[in-house]
């Protein structure tokens, strides 16, 4: 059999292979990169990036539930500048696609990090439009379909690599929201951002996240997922990257045969620090397994 | 590369009520593991997916053994209780920041409450001069003839005073009055913040073990944060209790609650 | 100690427990009485019934997930007239609360079924405006505040029982449909129904369910089922039976704590037939085990 | 009442690659079952949540032990595979409606494929007069032994033509040229269908035993349902496989793929 063929193109921009990590769950790389080959990797997304440094929430920040977990970290981040000196130059070590995830509370401030951005050595920018917009009241950017038709196109202006808009599966009618990004300007489309969950601790009578409630991620949430992808690639052209519970080489195929082009892994690292690695085997064996030699054969064949 | 392993249980039984010691046979995971630092073991239930983090309390870089000793407190402990010798779980380390150990220091005092207790038996292991234990718990004690196995002076509090002092840890040291050059010390927040203020009263340098819920273990996900400031800082900062500490220095901890 | 006292009221109808089955997965009772003393629950909430009787879609209608199932039935029942002559003479035998779970495709379709039921022998219903409306296009009724008002308000007209309403999750905003629900003139509200998944069999390249998409149930949905009963407790004033993924009585202390007066156990009963039961001594143990004699004051207290 | 109930595992072995036979102690489970009928089996495994139906193989009511037979196919499967002699799992039943038998009938047809061939062993114990099996495999046969233990005529189709006849049972029924006067058959679907047409020209009665993915396997939940229709009438109903069936009438079933 002739060589497997993982190669995808995400607007433009060609991976070596669809697995990528999920912003907030690998940090910059550095902690996992003691325990996997980051030039195996297809990018490296990393954590949420504001224009200044966020201190996040406070603690308990993490709660486990039944098949996920939920975490309220609250976007902790040092800012875009202490990012530019010290992630980039870290993961430019590797031979994989940088691709920030951008915070924001404000349009002016996703605004000033993509600008802050452009002449920065990264290839793929992942708009996080989950975050609160404090100038309406906290409701969060993405879920009304004009904010964030306005927030996309406000963000275009300033952006020299590729926009990729990270949707919230929190909303009514998610085809309406990814047509709304479409309409923007987005290049490509990151699906899903956490559920809202919350815990409570029966015995202490109170929440278990001091945040009170928090984002639910996990292969608990990989059917929400999995319908999201399927009914956005059915109705928009853009290229989506996949994510919400992937666990294993399989699960990633069902993203891509939903019609995700590439594939993010996030809480199945806390859980298996090699889980990217072993995601992408597993794609390969499917591969093997029915004789696919390129991986874009597969995407949205169901 | 690092990795997660699996490890094999080699004794897994009750040394006390809810109180489990295990030993696990895993070379790659003692060979840099220092006192103060701790291990994530793996459920194996598909339903529990994040590791549960537990101290080193013995590790024996020849035999490749490590010793834990935990509480069954939820559902991931209980499961751990429930293994048997023989079987294997995955597991991880070692994590973290562990105690910083000084061979300038002659006199040591550890202070430990309840489930903070295991990790100061390998520190015991790993101090020169003379040590003193101070132990805590609720009822049932345990590890002190690990303790005094190890050459440490050892006083015991109970809460019941079935055992030793009737109180607390604080009770012991308004009975003896040490006066330490370092000061370690593990267990509940309250009995750490009291041991803090006492310490810092006293100006002697303590070193603090902190408790925080976690995912990753190794400081990707910024789920085990704690607030803490550098030393002459007015602004504070969120530090990684699992890569930062769990051990952090007295003066870096802010106690917000 | 003092006898427990468990009885709790929704909408002035006094249940002996607030233990209840969960619409869909219980049938009428009968099957579930093999194994259960239908003598012991607060109340049988029966499967959805319709003005005439539905088919259903086609099979496969289940799908496992991960600490979940997803289900297409699609409101197969046998109307309401065989209800009336079959179901309720078998519930009556029983010492338990009869509530009727009414599906309907337009607003006339569900006045029809409660105006049937004026002078049937029940306690109470549960409208579930899940469904599809058949005269918008097929968007559901769950998701748009006005069309939730419009239709409680219009069952309302004919409803002789206590009119529970049971809201779909898969909103962007549960408490502006819960204060339509309220305004609409609703005595209670069930919360949640199934969020909205799919699975695919990437061996065979297809959906497993013939509905493709099918709605998500079990354990692995609770975060997000707690979460929406506390944000509703706090901010309407009607009593809520909560459900989604309880599995054990610990899991229906987690809801009452959030706000829950009454509790239902679905896709749990598939797993343990006793299910129910278990639940009502799981919460009987909590209630022992912190001496709390009345299960009232425990009620939203977090 | 009836219960799900805790089964004592007795015997997990392969008995062909891929396939598994369990016996297991369950009296409870054993009294009332018949020729047709299944149980559900439940993972321990937090993630697999339903049940597994599987069909019952042999019951013996004086030992109270239930064989059972089944093919690995997917997670659960797996997970049932890897239970040792001695262990306990989940376990309900008899479910659904088995097999008619009269004793009316003296010339029987058994047509069974793949892993639709495990509940006819029973059927064969239940059944008297003369009673030819005809199995079909992909490729190793099992349980054939079995059959003729219990005084049936076995004939064999595989269709890598490793044993027996090359091809499927309508080779076989072609061979043959059998004039049952009942014929009972359980397997895939398009051999269902197969049977179903040939019978029907026939004008031989026929039963038939359907499979579908489940979830309570008692009638409540109605996720199972096929389309059926009564005798005489032109509309059809969907009607629940775990409780009206799984057995049904040849004319009953409506085939809608
Ligand atoms: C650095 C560190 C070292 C520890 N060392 C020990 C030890 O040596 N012996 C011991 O008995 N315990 C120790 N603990 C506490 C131990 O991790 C928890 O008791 C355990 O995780 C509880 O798991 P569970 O499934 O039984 O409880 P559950 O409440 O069912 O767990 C639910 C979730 O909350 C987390 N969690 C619950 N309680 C705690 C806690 N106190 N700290 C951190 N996470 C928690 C669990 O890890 C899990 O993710 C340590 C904790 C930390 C952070
Ligand atoms: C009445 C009846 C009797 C059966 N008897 C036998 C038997 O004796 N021996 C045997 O090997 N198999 C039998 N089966 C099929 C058996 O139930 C499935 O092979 C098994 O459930 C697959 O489980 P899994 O976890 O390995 O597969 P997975 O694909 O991982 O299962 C996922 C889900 O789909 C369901 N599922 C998958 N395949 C089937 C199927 N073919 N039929 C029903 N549900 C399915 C599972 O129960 C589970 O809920 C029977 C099925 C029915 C309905
Ligand atoms: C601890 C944690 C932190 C996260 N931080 C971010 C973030 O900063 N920006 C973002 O867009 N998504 C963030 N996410 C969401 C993930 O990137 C991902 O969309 C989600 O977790 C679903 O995937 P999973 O189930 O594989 O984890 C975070 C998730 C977790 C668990
Ligand atoms: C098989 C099945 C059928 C259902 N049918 C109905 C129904 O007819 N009407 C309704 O309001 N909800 C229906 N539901 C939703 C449940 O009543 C419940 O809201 C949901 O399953 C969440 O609870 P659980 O996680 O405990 O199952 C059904 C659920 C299942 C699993
Ligand atoms: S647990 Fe992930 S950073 Fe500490
Ligand atoms: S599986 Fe529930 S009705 Fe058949």
């Amino acid at each position: 059999m002739t060589k497997l063929d993982l190669r995808v193109n995400i607007a433009g921009v060609e991976l070596k292979n669809p697995v990528m990590t999920a912003s907030g769950t690998f940090g910059s790389g550095k902690e996992y990169g003691e325990y996997v080959d980051l030039n195996r990797l297809g990018a490296v997304v990393v954590k949420g990036i504001a224009s200044t440094p966020w201190k996040g929430n406070a603690s308990p920040r993490v709660a486990e539930t039944y098949g996920g977990m939920l975490n309220s970290v609250g976007l902790q981040n040092p800012g875009v500048e202490e990012f530019i000196k010290t992630d980039i130059p870290f993961l430019r070590g590797y031979d994989t696609k940088i691709i920030v995830n951008i915070a924001g509370r404000t349009v002016e401030d996703y605004c000033a990090v993509v600008e802050r951005l452009g002449d920065a050595d990264v290839d793929l920018l992942e708009l996080n439009i989950s975050c609160p917009n404090v100038k309406e009241g906290g409701v969060c950017f993405g879920t009304d379909p004009r904010m964030v038709e306005h927030v996309v196109k406000e963000v275009k202006k300033y952006a020299k690599q590729p926009l990729i808009v990270k949707l919230t599966p929190n909303v009514t009618d998610i085809v309406a929201i990814a047509k709304a990004a479409e309409a923007g300007g987005a290049d490509s489309l990151s699906l899903i951002n956490t559920l809202l969950g919350m815990v409570i601790d029966i015995h202490k009578r109170k929440p278990v996240l001091a945040n009170v409630v928090g984002g639910f991620s996990g292969p608990a949430i990989k059917p929400v997922a999995v319908r999201i992808v399927y009914q956005v690639a059915k109705s928009t052209n853009l290229p989506i990257i996949g994510m919400g519970g992937i666990m294993t080489g399989e699960d990633a195929i069902e993203f891509i045969q939903a019609g995700a082009t590439g594939v993010a892994v996030g809480t199945a690292n806390f859980i298996n620090p090699t889980a990217t690695i072993d995601v992408l085997e597993g794609i390969e064996g499917y591969m093997k397994q029915y004789g696919e030699e390129n991986i874009n054969n597969l995407r949205g064949i169901v | 590369m690092k990795k997660k392993v699996l490890a094999k249980v080699l004794l897994n039984e009750a040394i006390a009520p809810n109180n489990f010691k295990m030993v696990i046979s895993a070379k790659e995971m003692t060979v840099d593991a220092t006192a103060g630092q701790f291990v994530n073991l793996y459920c194996n239930r598909g339903e529990l997916l994040l590791p549960r983090p537990i101290s080193i309390c013995e590790v024996n870089k020849e035999t490749g053994e490590m010793t834990l000793v935990y509480a069954v407190v939820g559902k991931g402990t209980k499961e751990l209780s429930q293994m048997k010798k023989g079987e294997t779980l995955g597991a991880m380390g070692p994590l973290g920041r562990g105690f910083e150990v000084s061979y300038e220091v002659e006199e040591h005092l550890i202070i430990a409450g309840g489930i903070g207790v295991p990790p100061m038996v390998e520190l015991v292991k790993s101090l020169k001069g003379n040590i003193t234990v101070y132990l805590g718990f609720r009822s049932n004690p345990i590890l002190v003839e690990e303790f005094e196995a190890y050459g440490a002076v050892v006083h015991v509090a109970t809460e019941d005073g079935s055992v030793g002092l009737q109180g607390n840890v604080m009770g012991l040291i308004k009975e003896h009055q040490p006066k330490p050059q370092m000061i370690y010390s593990c267990g509940p927040k309250p009995m750490l913040k009291a041991v803090a203020d006492w310490s810092k009263a006293e100006d002697i340098p303590t070193q603090l073990s902190l408790e925080e819920r976690m995912a990753c273990g190794i400081g990707a996900c910024l789920v085990c944060t704690c607030r803490t400031k550098k030393q002459e800082d007015t602004d504070w900062e969120n530090r990684r209790v699992c890569k930062d500490g769990p051990v952090f220095w007295r003066d870096e901890v802010i106690w917000n609650d």
